[in-house]
């Protein structure tokens, strides 16, 4: 039964800091994922080319050079401990023996150099969702969602410790909304769509994780709340609009833990702030480090309740230096060591808010990652009851603590920025209060959607 | 023509209901469609192009205004027919097999219509034998391919050789693009034209005809 | 008349803080370096490719999308100034007109910007030094040395606002000493043919300077203590070695102010902190965001006195997020919106020294980076009279801190470093008092010298 | 033999003296220099070498070892050439046009002497010209190239396109490595093999022959 959150986790805006967790994870080979020190969580992908059966030899040599390179460097600078992340991309999905073969070639060398030279290292595994696209019969059955689910438990047999996903319920309707910055479109698929989605997804997750062993750990909104990210960094759609998206994925990311998920969040999935205020469970984040993958205006503040610190992904191709990914490990480890640094030396708040006072000024997507606005939006979030009624207070706490923080001079925004703003407070609050009527009032809109595969 | 600058000012205001009206009146008033097309909604969109590569207006801003285009030119169809007047030019878009990004492809369509273009889109996740089949089919001047990912970007590569193949490579211009793609890969496979992002793709789909 | 520094401009470890030189240099457009505000120093380089006069047009065009890229970002990131540095690839410099045309280029396209949009950028020239391989005629005279200056008087011209270079200067004797670990031979490289070179040399360039307006700003003994950093990140030497290297490499480096430079000191040279320590100056530095180009062991360590942070070089190629130079430039944007915020609130000594005790444990190389030990081991430098006795001293001075930090748990060393350290200081200290007898004592041993070349 | 373990340890700790020595008594020992060289020098080159990639020993001490080496077969030279013995394979190396860099080069020649290869050193700048008069003259079974800089790699390229121009290609394998090179660089340009550094250089070098 799902367990919905009433009260947040944290109450106490000095214990909300990276690298500590109310509800630490605990690896196997004895991690503590939010138990004191932060750690680098680093992710990769291939270089250009195609995956093929053909091509399979090449893509495991890729694989392994990448992990070789990065277990080498990580005991070259004494990292006390890192995650891997692999993404399956979509043929190894579709071809669960395929990214299940990647994830043992990952596992087995990373446990190699933990018996050899005591490099903790563990694996998060992250099945693409191949739920999409003209073939696809039904969310919750056939071809495509036996594929996901026997990528997981392959995986988890075959030794990853932790289980993610960026699930796309909803995502073909969040398209259209982004596209036209429509609130609306935007809150039903997050916090209908994607939400229903999320139960279905994670209780099967979750009963993986039981049977096997791994950690259920988080989803990313990515399709929703990073393509609005990517689109307002090039200034396609106003950042507001990219910032109240943010907010209102959190309400679908919750589900994951509403039905059992135990973390660390997902990297990409910025709205993991919320979840760990709301939740105790630690979270993984991206930003400055992450500029490979992104461009972002979240570089600095990203990290400042991070549990894991990540690069969200790099191609296998040489750099000066040598192959990306180890570039960015590097990067990665040296961010980790100050931040640990400084929680040794008791000075981790202070770090925390200088990044996040270094950033909050310039961008509302920064500003509602502060810890004290992300506290504060997530007390009044859990008082909502339902899915529907929370992204709606979503979207309006983020509106409310842009508008007031730019009329304090906290946060600056442009003429443009500031009517979009009013637009958008204005549709939101006109919703209708009633699910039943609002669903009536968005679906007959949303072209891609076809309700059937979501037994609508 | 001051009514061709209303027309043109209502696009860019992405004001659908005045644009059928303006178009209306000024069919009336004798105008060819052809000006009105050109001079007229044409001349909307691509004012509006220019503020949107210079960051003055936003996505949702260009496709209302472009669904105002399509009402202006509903409108106008059977008489450009009459004139003989033709779209500038036809193209067809994709996003190659394997790759489900459609955003960036939505948007250089969008962008393409704008500049005057007719425009078929086969959708995502597409393989070299529909698109052979739509380029037979539809024999457009002008075939678009996109790829986000750096695992589906040589696939742009196969629909060219398959083209080759087919005999058609002479016969269409091809373009690429997507977040992974460079002009170094383009010249690289042997692609007529590369653009960076929606509004220069028009240009170059401009000067590809 | 060359000025011997007998006095170390810093006394006090409290004032040496990164972002802040007692000698601050004001750029024509205002910039200010040292002024109180860390600002990003990004460098880049060509993709695979030749540079002949049939690529000419594509290696422009590659310049022109770079400087672009990087403009874009500085706009959208808001960054309050930056400096991009052309090192210019051999061909550019044997065939000046084209450097200078790159330098133009990247010029034009950044005053455009500062015109249009009011974001303040500079640009640091530095032709590569040809003055290496079998047709080298003299180190101070013909093809070679000609086009050298001719290049930095052209981009002078043409509008560059600061010189530098990385001399090379002894570095044919340099690189049989880093491959024997030599130390009596690095010392001789250094101190005696790298000073006598870097005297003929920057009096050049200082030269230039007052008649172009350019300011000569530092040379990097990279071929000297980034040859022996790489190869003992790679294991093939001693980090001891390395450590003793980049001490005294800092002799050599300060002979351009001797003569008239006046900072910033290239990013790529760490010894940079020791000229800032002994001259007041301000200067560049690079370390984990240049993990593109080196990896290493400093990169925390090397912003502690840092005013322009860089990133040392990254080819025009594209990751997932655009193209890398610009991925590069938002990385060191955001490191330097951190220290530039700890500086706003009165943090920046608690943050340069998290960022110090962070690395100096793991390595020697990042132990002699430590401001309280630059400062200490300067004092003493500056009291040796001649070149040579300071090269000495410089290699004795680190040895003995390495010692007693080993020693006092203050350094982590193991057993084949420390092998190395007594053979290493037993080396020096027997070394001859007289320079005479020194030089007899290396010269004969030096296959690669010509000592003709430098009127010897 | 137990002199022929002291040959190859005093190999492995560099010295010379005691190599010349050991290997003047082998040799009146009446055993072959074949075996001198094989089972005493190069078996402790051999050894150094793994322990060298095992980051258990440094670069200096390894070229020290080379030194002893090269002292020790010094001696074996006259009587190798009696016993018909030839080295296991011929190297011509060289760091290509526009390249200055020369470190990395000279550990792959030291790598490689060590596993007993005869290496011709032509230096560093060297035109695709002067590489094919060497490969003449010299008539190796490898030629090593290597590249430090993205801009010199792609002459890597022109000495091989090169090799093929004067019809030499099939008669040389080609190596090639450096900071920027890759295997799939490696593969692009149709080098027979690429190593991610010196100790593997020589593993891959034996592999060609
Ligand atoms: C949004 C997004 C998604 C959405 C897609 C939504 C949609 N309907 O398109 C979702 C969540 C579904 C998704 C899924 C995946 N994605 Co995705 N995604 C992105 C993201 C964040 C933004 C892409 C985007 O829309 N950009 C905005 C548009 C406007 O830009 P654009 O596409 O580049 O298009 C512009 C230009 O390129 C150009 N253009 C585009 N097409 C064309 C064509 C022509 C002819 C021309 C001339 C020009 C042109 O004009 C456009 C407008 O200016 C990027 C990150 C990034 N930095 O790009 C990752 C990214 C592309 N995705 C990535 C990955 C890995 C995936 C997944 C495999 C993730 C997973 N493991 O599940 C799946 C793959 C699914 C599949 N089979 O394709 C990686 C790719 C890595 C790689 N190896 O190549 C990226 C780079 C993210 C990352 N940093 O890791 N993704
Ligand atoms: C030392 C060095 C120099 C020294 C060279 C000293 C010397 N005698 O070689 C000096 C100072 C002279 C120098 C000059 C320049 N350099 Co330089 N240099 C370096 C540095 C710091 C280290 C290189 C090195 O020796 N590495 C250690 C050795 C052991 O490694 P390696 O060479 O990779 O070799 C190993 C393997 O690659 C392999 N291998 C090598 N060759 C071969 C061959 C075969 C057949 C095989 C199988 C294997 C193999 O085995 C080796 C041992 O394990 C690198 C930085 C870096 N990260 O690599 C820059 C670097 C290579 N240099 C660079 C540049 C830009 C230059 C200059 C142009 C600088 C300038 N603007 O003046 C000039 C160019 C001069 C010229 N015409 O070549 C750039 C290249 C950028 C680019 N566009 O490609 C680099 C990457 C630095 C950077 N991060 O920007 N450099
Ligand atoms: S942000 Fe990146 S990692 Fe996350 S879902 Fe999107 S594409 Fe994947
Ligand atoms: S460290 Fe890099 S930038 Fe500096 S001289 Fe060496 S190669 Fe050039
Ligand atoms: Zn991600
Ligand atoms: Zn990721
Ligand atoms: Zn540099």
């Amino acid at each position: 039964m799902a367990h919905v959150f009433k009260t947040t986790a944290y109450t106490n805006l000095e214990d909300f800091v990276y690298g500590k967790a109310l509800k630490p994870v605990v690896l196997k080979n004895g991690m503590v994922i939010g138990g004191g020190v932060l750690y680098p969580e680093i992710n990769f992908t291939l270089p250009p080319m195609l995956i093929t059966k053909e091509t399979m030899s090449d893509v495991m040599r890729n694989y392994r050079d990448i992990t070789t390179g990065i277990c080498e460097r990580a005991k070259e600078l004494e990292v006390p401990g890192f995650v891997a992340e692999i993404e399956t991309l979509p043929p190894m999905t579709e071809n669960p023996q395929w990214g299940i073969e990647v994830c043992k070639t990952v596992v087995d060398i990373i446990k190699e150099y933990e018996a050899k030279y005591k490099i903790k290292g563990a694996v998060r595994i992250t099945p693409n969702d191949i739920r999409e696209g003209k073939e696809l019969e039904h969310m919750w059955r056939g071809r495509h969602w036996d594929s996901i689910l026997e990528t997981f438990e392959g995986c988890a047999m075959t030794g990853a410790d932790l289980m993610a996903i960026e699930s796309v319920g909803g995502k073909e309707t969040h398209d259209e909304a982004v596209m036209y910055c429509d609130i609306s479109k935007s809150i039903f698929a997050l916090s209908v769509l994607g939400a229903k989605d999320m139960e279905k997804l994670w209780t099967e997750i979750v009963r993986i994780g039981e049977k096997t062993g791994a950690v259920a750990s988080g989803d990313t909104a990515c399709g929703f709340a990073n393509t609005a990210m990517v689109l307002a960094d090039k200034n396609y759609i106003p950042k507001v609009f990219a910032a109240a998206v943010r907010v209102v994925s959190a309400v679908r990311s919750l589900v994951a833990f509403e039905v059992g998920a135990k973390g660390p969040h997902k990297d990409c999935g910025y709205e993991g702030v919320y979840v760990k205020a709301i939740t105790g469970t630690p979270i993984s984040m991206e930003g400055k480090t992450a500029a490979c993958a992104h461009l972002s205006h979240v570089g600095n503040i990203a990290v400042c309740v991070a549990d894991l610190w990540s690069n969200e992904s790099i191609q296998n191709i040489k750099l000066l230096a040598g192959m990306a990914p180890v570039v960015s490990f590097e990067q990665l480890a040296y961010d980790c060591r100050l931040m640990n640094r400084a929680m040794e030396t008791g000075d981790s708040l202070l770090l925390r808010d200088l990044h996040a006072d270094s950033d909050s000024y310039y961008d509302p997507q920064a500003y509602v990652l502060r810890p004290d606005v992300v506290l504060e939006i997530s007390k009044e979030l859990v008082k909502a009851e339902t899915h529907y009624e929370r992204g709606k207070r979503a979207a309006l706490l983020a509106f409310e603590h842009i508008r007031s923080a730019h009329e304090n001079g906290k946060l600056r925004l442009d003429e443009r920025e500031l009517s979009w703003l009013d637009n958008l407070s204005e549709t939101v609050e006109n919703l209708p209060e009633d699910l039943e009527e609002f669903i009536d009032s968005v679906m007959d809109d949303c072209e891609n959607l076809d309700p059937e595969k979501y037994d609508m | 023509m001051k009514i061709l600058e209303d027309i043109s000012l209502a696009i860019q205001k992405g004001k659908a209901r005045d644009v059928k009206q303006l178009v209306m009146e000024a069919l009336e008033m004798g105008i060819t469609a052809q000006e009105i097309l050109d001079k007229g909604l044409l001349d909307g969109m691509g004012k509006l192009g220019v503020r949107f590569k210079n960051n003055e207006v936003y996505v949702p801003e260009v496709l209302i205004a472009a669904r105002a285009l399509n009402n202006g030119t509903e409108i106008l169809r059977e008489r450009l027919v009459e004139e003989g007047v033709k779209p500038i030019g036809k193209v067809v878009i994709a996003t190659v097999k394997g790759d489900l990004h459609d955003i960036g492809k939505n948007l250089v369509k969008m962008m393409l219509e704008g500049a005057g273009f007719e425009v078929v889109d086969l959708g995502t996740d597409v393989s070299e034998d529909e698109i052979i089949k739509a380029v037979q089919q539809e024999n457009p001047q002008i075939l678009a391919l996109s790829a986000l990912l750096t695992t589906t970007m040589t696939n742009q590569k196969v629909v060219i050789d398959a083209l080759k193949e087919a005999n058609l490579r002479e016969k269409v211009k091809v373009m690429v693009g997507g977040a992974p793609v460079t002009q170094a890969f383009a010249d690289e496979i042997g692609a007529d034209g590369y653009a960076e992002d929606a509004a220069t793709a028009a240009e170059v789909a401009r000067s590809l005809i």
